[in-house]
């Protein structure tokens, strides 16, 4: 389980420090697998059948269809890379840094004993990563890709602080999960499509 | 016959023995300014003998004027006749009628209307005479129930009669002084008398009063002047009634009240004769004196 | 009465497949328009069941007065905008801005949005409701984005970027709530069904579900609007088609609050009341705050009406935060006026955009010359929306002023009130530029309003004038019985 | 009991009078006569209303609102009567009227105005008469919203529209401070109902508090100085006789708001209180005369003069505060029943005054006195109406304006009583002083007006073509005047129907207000005392007139010549008359620093130098709190707004941070608890 959450932490550093999308997209389907292996893990533990249930849902949305549809919209858009991100990769990593420390911080101080604290912390970790993603990176792909980030990072909170939600409601995250990224790579597609750049720091017409 | 007709009738008979005395004191002070000037003057009687002489002319009328003209000098005439009544010259008169803010009001009507007519003419003159009295009167107003407060707070009542009673009653006292001077500012501001305005004068810069009534002729103007030697009585009679109390000053008999009168009379004259007329907006600095020293009267009590 | 509920969620999803297989603008009026009366109908079934039953679950179903309410804005909206849509749509089309696949699409689309808002307002587990209110999210983001112009996508993409984010808070605030219940309950529950967490609640750990209670508040905040997560919002409304503006504004945040209030439920049970009076007054004073200049300073017509339900969000807000049950119900009623205040609001806004073809406020003139019926309407809805007598809006804002000058926060109320009177100046200021004074230069279209429309407005404005001076005694009722579900013990 | 249905019916009329328009838009004719009618019989029935409180005692009414705020009863006590019957006077003056200057609207959207016309008599009656306070407030807001409209009505010229934005914007915000008085109120004594409110129930800080949003909330509806500037702007806006009924009767109703508060809520004050009035009347009067004296729009200058005699009246209820809270019960009867007998006296005049504008208006459809001139010749009966209208407003007697002005003289002259020491006793001599002045002010302004409007030649074409106003405006405007006559010549009359007013309330005692003779009005408030015959004054003014004539033919009548007036030798003509602008010149050079003038220039219109001059003289007046207050408050809030907007910057990325950084403030702050 430990194993699974470091690597988890190191998948989710590593998104920091890349500027090519296929690279960035390769890695998220790293991280949901590790995901994927975590809920198998916690359903070992608890022995609950629905977690396995979970785990192969993660497997086939996260590892499978959402990858897919992300690495069809990388090759739509051809040598789009993160060059030049709000925050630079050297600095998103010292904030990454912060954020894992946060986590500590947080966890101690909030839930003081829930879970194992590494599990959790990677956990909060990824998911303030993400948002540090989605706010320091230009590309609308690499947005999607925090937010994928953030998502993982909270389903493994839920995971190692109650062993796993329901059932129904896994399911109805996991759909939500799926249409959302859908949502969002038909929007990169139209921006493209339209004849814009998918820079979303562009995206600065309406204000005020 | 209703209650309290005794006072108002009194106070009718009052009002027309104060009109009818009213040339002759205008005559008195021609006659004393004419002697300061080292002038035989017209004699003291003059006065009736132009009203007399401009009652029985003719006269001659704008086609632009309108109904308020012809009605003007009537009010004027009534509204300075109804003022003498309110005076408190015999004690039991005034008491029903006479008050402090009724008789300045009553006097404001007859000016409200005369300013009409001078506009009514259409002629620049009258429109200048009439803006410039209305000017002077709104810097009077104040000025003038500013000097009476000092005597209506003492007295805490309105009533004329009651005021003059409590003047009467009252000793001499440094507030005496004040108010008289601001009082006589007061008066000669408002009969337009010289520094404010020169009764005697017709060039049209200058004149303010005159401007007013310069199309009037015959009867209506014989009503006005009449009417203006009235209002100007009747402000002698004021500061002689409250500012030269019996006690204070000689004693309350009717015969000491004429003295005084006549003195107040020789008092105008004398100051017509020492001061020159002063520009048009020095007058409100004038006035401020009166309402400075009325106050000043008022923290002295 | 389940039955009811199953029909209410099937019917959307119905209309919306039928007129996805539509080949005439016709059929697909009609269609819509069945539709929506039938879930309006439904709907209004629920809730005459509701006011003589009271509560009922059925499965992972449960509506009780409070939700009651809700279904009430739900059920008016859903009818007026899918009936102003027809009429809106129709004129797109003729201008050319939208093909008859567009149209598909959209009733399609509108329906899943139904559908969503309806499912958020009935389901029974909170679990679910997030997975409801994220629904709703990208239902109506595609509906954003409909257009596919460059600030069209811009708008949907800040929508579905901050909402998602904030949504996810919500997520990991739901979790913990879990993780209490789990903590609390012993091995038998029903995970984050609301019944099981009210009355298991007490027994919760306060630290954790005041951590949840926090991120579900900044999570279905930033889907109600409130500041300063409100961002996406101007740009949404702006950008969408009026009625699905309507819609959103109306009723999209009117769920998402209604999803706070949920949680607030089971939330106060062990929470620090103070703590969280403060929390939720600190937002909504801080919307209305953050409103303020925005409407004052303002050039697009929807804009400025989308700023304006910040506002409201955050009176409404301020109305939970009192506590009391004068509050509440304020609240509460101020959630259903505005509703249906606002969502009249931009279907005028829809047709004026489609008249002088700008959003731009200062090019839009002497509208009252133009169509006095629609001038009226206007500048009356607006004189509503700010508060003013004697109209709805104004009865429920007094009682949430009310209730905070009750509550002793005499300050609070003046600077509420001067700030609400503020934002009066702003929203006439521009209402009478539109209404009145010369008709504009650059041609107007000739275009008639559509019967539809015409009518949907026309409801709209009738229901605000008559809450206005008459609350009918079953409203007065579920009012009652709901803020007294939300203050806890009746 | 008869008031009840009397009131329904009332309401009905109105109702029906608003709904009416609806259904007779295709001709106006009769939508002109049907609704005014039902607003003519509706202010009758008013009028009649309040005459049974006054017999038979108050009435109270539940009315047919269903609120979450309990029942809402109207109760009509004697004030509320009071105020009742003003509407209902002036509005049957006005409703006549109606009739025939509405004709000028038949192609501008008359249904609208005829319908907000009953609406607003509607509202007004029932802010007047409502006893809670939702109510009233909602009652409150909707007379000034249907005001707005009225005001707005003429929304072809831009500057009407934003005359009624500024009149709402300012109403409202007035009204936010109505709403918190209120509900301090209601928090305080724990109840919405007027007759369980009560400030004793409140702590000091907090009924001076309420006092002071009282003083605010109703001052701006009052066009209190220095909240009055929609006042000036709003009343010429409006139709005529809607300008004389909101000038008459709608600003009363702040000040029956004040009475409310200041004799039955809030009970007796600190002693501050009268002071801060009195010093907010003496202001007010001054400013609006001074402004109404250098004005040359007809309307504008009757409004500013409103504002005038709401100070006055804010006198006569700051006098009365004074005495209450010293316990002179007996003064503080005599000056709040100055104040309620100039509530009366204004209403009349102004709206006789603001009716014999909208006559002029209509004829010469111009407002600016300087193009009129010579109309008493073409119109007489509106200039002798005007006349008494103005006489009355320069409260000269024997009409009704120096009644009220004469009671207001005599409270203040018992003020020194109250306010002990020198301070006191110069306080008030300035206060009577100033409000002199004011007196002779208007007086000139009213010289002025009729002066330049209706004497000597016509100053322009349309002026010399006027004809007589309609018989029906006359016909209303001829009620009002008798109305002013009447109540000037028997004072006793009116005085004895607000001394019963008073009689209601428990901090004033009116008992030394009645004189026992019937052509007199007088009042004995422990040894002091005043008295005023206005029989005796007629009397000497009479005798006067008669001595005149009597001089007159005397001397035998001689004959009168017609011969031009005397212009050193020229053919007059009109360009020769004295000015508005001329006339008021010298007051505007001694009041130097409150009317300052912007500038003034003398312009020649011809092009061709040596053509000769063609000159034309500009005057623009700077109206000193909108130069020195309004105008720089508008432009900072502008600024400071336009400074916030820049947090939304359109940065997706931005918001996001949004989200984060106030999550983590909350995490780290919630730490504490």
């Amino acid at each position: 389980m430990n194993v699974v959450t470091i690597l988890l932490l190191f998948t989710a550093l590593l998104l920091t420090r890349v500027s090519g999308l296929r690279t960035a997209v390769y890695i998220i389907l790293v991280q949901s697998f590790m995901t994927a292996l975590a809920c198998a893990a916690v359903g070992i533990e608890t022995g609950e059948g629905h977690m396995y249930v979970a785990a192969c849902l993660t497997a086939i949305i996260k590892v499978w269809l959402i990858p897919y549809a992300l690495l069809n919209i990388v090759d739509k858009l051809q040598n789009v890379r993160e060059d030049h991100p709000i925050l630079s990769v050297n600095y998103s990593a010292v904030g990454a840094c912060i954020a894992i420390v946060l986590s500590y911080a947080l966890i101690d101080q909030a839930l003081p004993g829930a879970g194992s604290r590494d599990a959790l912390a990677s956990a909060i970790t990824m998911t303030l990563i993400g948002l540090l993603l989605i706010m320091t990176r230009r590309q609308a792909l690499m947005q999607i890709i925090g937010l994928i980030t953030m998502e993982n990072g909270i389903y493994l909170v839920g995971l190692s602080v109650t062993k796993g939600l329901p059932l129904i409601i896994e399911l109805g995250i996991f759909f939500d999960v799926l249409v959302a990224v859908v949502v969002l790579v038909i929007l990169t597609y139209r921006l493209k499509l339209s004849g814009m750049s998918t820079d979303t720091s562009m995206l600065k017409k309406l204000k005020g | 016959m209703v209650k309290g007709g005794i006072e108002v009738m009194v106070s009718i008979v009052q009002a027309l023995g104060v009109a009818f005395v009213a040339p002759l004191i205008a005559g008195v002070i021609k006659t004393i300014k004419a002697r300061l000037q080292n002038r035989r003057g017209p004699r003291i009687l003059q006065v009736y003998f132009d009203l007399r002489k401009l009652l029985t002319k003719d006269s001659v009328v704008s086609p632009t004027v309108s109904w308020i003209f012809n009605v003007a000098p009537y009010v004027y005439f009534a509204s300075s006749v109804a003022a003498a009544g309110m005076l408190p010259i015999f004690f039991f008169s005034g008491e029903k009628t006479g008050d402090l803010f009724t008789l300045i009001y009553v006097l404001a009507l007859g000016r409200f209307f005369l300013v009409l007519a001078s506009l009514d003419g259409g002629s620049a003159f009258g429109g200048m005479g009439g803006a410039r009295e209305m000017f002077i009167a709104i810097l009077v107003e104040p000025a003038l129930l500013l000097s009476m407060l000092i005597v209506a707070f003492k007295a805490q009542t309105a009533n004329l009669g009651l005021m003059a009673s409590h003047a009467l009653s009252s000793s001499f006292s440094v507030t005496y002084i004040f108010g008289m001077i601001a009082f006589f500012i007061v008066l000669l501001a408002e009969t337009g008398r010289i520094p404010v305005d020169n009764p005697d004068t017709h060039l049209e810069l200058t004149m303010i009063h005159e401007g007013m009534t310069l199309e009037y002729s015959g009867k209506k103007l014989a009503l006005i002047f009449w009417g203006a030697a009235v209002k100007q009585l009747i402000m002698m009679l004021l500061f002689v009634l409250l500012f030269l109390p019996g006690n204070a000053f000689g004693s309350a008999t009717f015969i000491w009240t004429i003295v005084k009168v006549l003195l107040v009379a020789v008092g105008i004259a004398l100051a017509e004769t020492s001061t020159n007329k002063m520009r048009l907006f020095k007058v409100p600095k004038f006035l401020a004196v009166s309402g400075l020293l009325s106050l000043l009267a008022l923290v002295s009590q | 009465m389940g039955e009811l509920l199953c029909l209410a969620l099937l019917v959307p999803i119905l209309t919306g497949l039928l007129s996805m297989f539509q080949t005439t603008t016709f059929g697909m009026k009609l269609i819509n328009i069945i539709g929506s009366g039938l879930t309006s109908g439904t709907l209004v079934g629920i809730i005459y069941k509701i006011i003589v039953a009271g509560a009922v679950q059925y499965k992972m179903l449960y509506v009780d007065q409070l939700s009651a309410v809700l279904l009430i804005v739900v059920a008016v909206l859903t009818f007026t905008s899918s009936l102003f849509s027809v009429s809106y749509m129709e004129k797109e089309l003729a201008h050319g801005h939208i093909t008859f696949k567009m149209l598909r699409r959209y009733y399609g689309l509108l329906n899943l949005f139904f559908f969503t808002m309806i499912s958020v307002v009935v389901v029974e587990n909170l679990g679910l409701m997030w997975v409801a209110v994220e629904a709703t999210t990208l239902a109506s983001a595609l509906l954003v984005a409909f257009y596919f112009n460059h600030s069209a996508l811009e708008a949907a993409w800040k929508y579905v970027m901050v909402c998602t984010v904030g949504i996810c808070l919500a997520l990991l605030g739901t979790i913990f709530l879990y993780y209490a219940q789990v903590n609390a309950a012993g091995p038998h529950f029903q995970a984050l069904s609301w019944l099981a967490l009210k009355e298991s609640s007490p027994r919760f750990d306060p630290a954790i579900v005041k951590l949840s209670f926090i991120f579900i508040l900044i999570g279905y905040g930033t889907k109600a609007g409130l500041a300063p997560m409100h961002t996406w919002l101007p740009d949404a409304h702006s950008q969408a088609p009026s009625p699905v503006s309507g819609l959103l504004s109306g009723a999209l945040l009117s769920c998402a609050i209604y999803g706070i209030v949920r949680n607030l439920i089971i939330v106060q049970a062990v929470v620090n009341q103070e703590f969280l009076q403060y929390l939720l007054i600190g937002f909504g004073m801080f919307s209305i705050v953050i409103a303020l200049p925005f409407v004052l300073v303002q050039h697009d017509v929807k804009r400025l009406l989308a700023y304006s339900s910040v506002e409201h969000m955050g009176i409404i807000m301020l109305g939970f935060g009192v506590g009391t049950s004068a509050g509440v119900y304020g609240a509460l009623l101020h959630i259903i006026n505005h509703g249906i205040a606002k969502s009249a609001l931009f279907y005028m806004a829809g047709i004026i955009t489609q008249k002088y073809q700008t959003r731009q406020i200062a090019r839009i003139r002497g509208l009252i010359s133009i169509t006095p019926l629609l001038g009226s309407m206007f500048i009356i809805t607006i004189l509503a929306i700010t508060g003013t007598p004697p109209f709805g809006i104004f009865i429920s804002k007094f009682m949430i002023v009310g209730a905070v000058f009750a509550s002793g926060r005499v300050m609070l109320g003046a600077c509420m009130l001067l700030l609400l009177a503020g934002i009066f100046a702003g929203m006439l200021y521009y209402c009478l530029g539109m209404t009145f004074g010369s008709k504009p230069k650059h041609p107007v279209t000739p275009l008639t309003i559509g019967k539809p429309a015409m009518l949907a407005m026309m409801v709209s404005v009738v229901l605000i004038v008559i809450t206005g001076v008459y609350i009918p005694a079953w409203l007065n009722e579920i009012l009652y019985q709901a803020s007294s579900i939300v203050v806890g013990g009746s | 009991m008869m008031a009840q249905d009397l009131y329904y019916l009332m309401l009905v009329l109105f109702s029906t009078g608003v709904i009416s328009v609806f259904f007779t838009g295709n001709s106006r004719k009769i939508t002109n006569y049907f609704a005014h009618s039902m607003a003519l019989m509706g202010c009758a029935l008013g009028i009649l209303c309040a005459i049974f409180v006054f017999i038979q005692g108050k009435a109270s009414i539940v009315l047919p609102v269903v609120l979450p705020f309990g029942s809402v009863t109207a109760n009509i006590d004697y004030l509320s009567a009071f105020f009742l019957a003003l509407v209902g006077m002036v509005g049957m003056a006005t409703s006549i009227y109606a009739y025939g200057y509405t004709q000028e609207y038949y192609q501008c959207r008359l249904p609208a105005m005829a319908g907000l016309y009953n609406a607003f008599l509607l509202s007004m009656v029932l802010v007047l008469t409502v006893s809670h306070v939702v109510a009233f407030i909602i009652a409150w807001e909707v007379m000034s919203v249907v005001s707005f409209f009225l005001v707005n009505h003429e929304h072809d010229k831009k500057v009407n529209t934003r005359s009624a934005y500024i009149y709402l914007v300012m109403t409202h915000i007035g009204t936010v401070f109505i709403i918190i008085a209120f509900l301090l109120l209601a928090i305080g004594s724990s109840s919405m109902d007027f007759s369980q409110l009560q400030g004793n129930l409140v702590s000091a800080t907090w009924r001076n508090v309420i006092f002071i949003c009282a003083v605010i909330g109703f001052g701006t509806k009052a066009g209190m100085v220095p909240v009055h500037i929609w006042l000036p702007r709003a009343h010429p806006a409006a139709p005529s006789h809607i300008s004389a009924l909101m000038s008459a009767v709608m600003l009363k109703t702040a000040i029956y708001g004040m009475c409310r508060f200041f004799l039955e809520f809030l009970g007796i004050g600190p002693l501050w209180w009268g002071i801060v009035i009195l010093v907010l009347g003496i202001i007010t009067a001054v400013i609006g005369v001074l402004y109404a004296f250098i004005e040359h729009d007809l309307k504008r200058l009757l409004a500013y003069s409103s504002i005038e005699n709401m100070g006055i009246i804010l006198l006569g209820i700051g006098a009365g505060m004074v005495f209450m809270s010293n316990q002179q019960l007996g003064l503080a009867g005599v000056a709040f029943s100055a104040a309620l007998y100039h509530v009366f006296n204004h209403a009349l005049f102004k709206s006789l005054a603001f009716m014999g504008a909208g006559a002029v208006l209509k004829v010469t459809h111009t407002k600016n006195i300087e193009q009129l001139g010579g109309l008493i010749k073409k119109m007489p009966y509106t200039a002798v109406c005007c006349l008494i209208s103005s006489v009355a407003i320069a409260s000269l007697p024997p009409l009704n304006g120096f009644i009220s002005e004469w009671l207001t003289f005599q409270s203040l002259l018992f003020l020194p009583q109250a306010l002990a020491g020198i301070t006191g006793k110069v306080f008030s001599a300035i206060l009577i002083a100033l409000l002199g002045l004011t007196g002779a002010l208007a007086a000139a302004c009213f010289v002025e007006a009729f002066g330049i409007t209706f004497l000597a030649k016509p100053r322009s074409k349309q002026a010399a073509e006027a004809v007589e106003a309609a018989p029906s405006m006359l016909l209303g405007m001829g009620l009002v005047a008798i109305l002013c006559v009447v109540s000037g010549v028997f004072p006793k009359v009116m005085l004895t129907i607000v001394s019963q007013t008073l009689m209601g309330f428990s901090n004033v005692s009116v008992g030394g207000l009645v004189s026992d003779d019937w052509y007199a009005i007088g009042f004995t408030a422990g040894q002091n005392s005043g008295d005023f015959s206005a029989a005796a004054t007629l009397l000497l003014l009479a005798s006067g007139l008669v001595l005149a004539w009597l001089l007159y033919i005397a001397f035998g009548r001689g004959k009168v010549a017609v011969g031009e007036t005397w212009t050193c030798g020229i053919v007059p003509n009109s360009h020769m008359e004295y000015t508005a602008t001329g006339f008021s010149k010298s007051i505007r050079m001694v009041f130097k620093s409150i009317v300052h003038s912007h500038y003034e220039t003398l312009v020649n219109a011809n092009d061709y130098k040596y053509h000769g001059q063609k000159l034309f003289y500009h005057v623009r007046i700077q109206y000193l709190f909108v130069s020195r207050f309004y105008g720089p408050l508008k432009n900072s809030i502008i600024q400071g707004a336009g400074f916030m907007k820049s947090i939304q910057t359109g940065s997706v990325q931005l918001y996001v941070g949004y989200i984060m950084v106030v999550t983590v403030v909350i995490l780290i702050w919630s730490i504490g608890w």
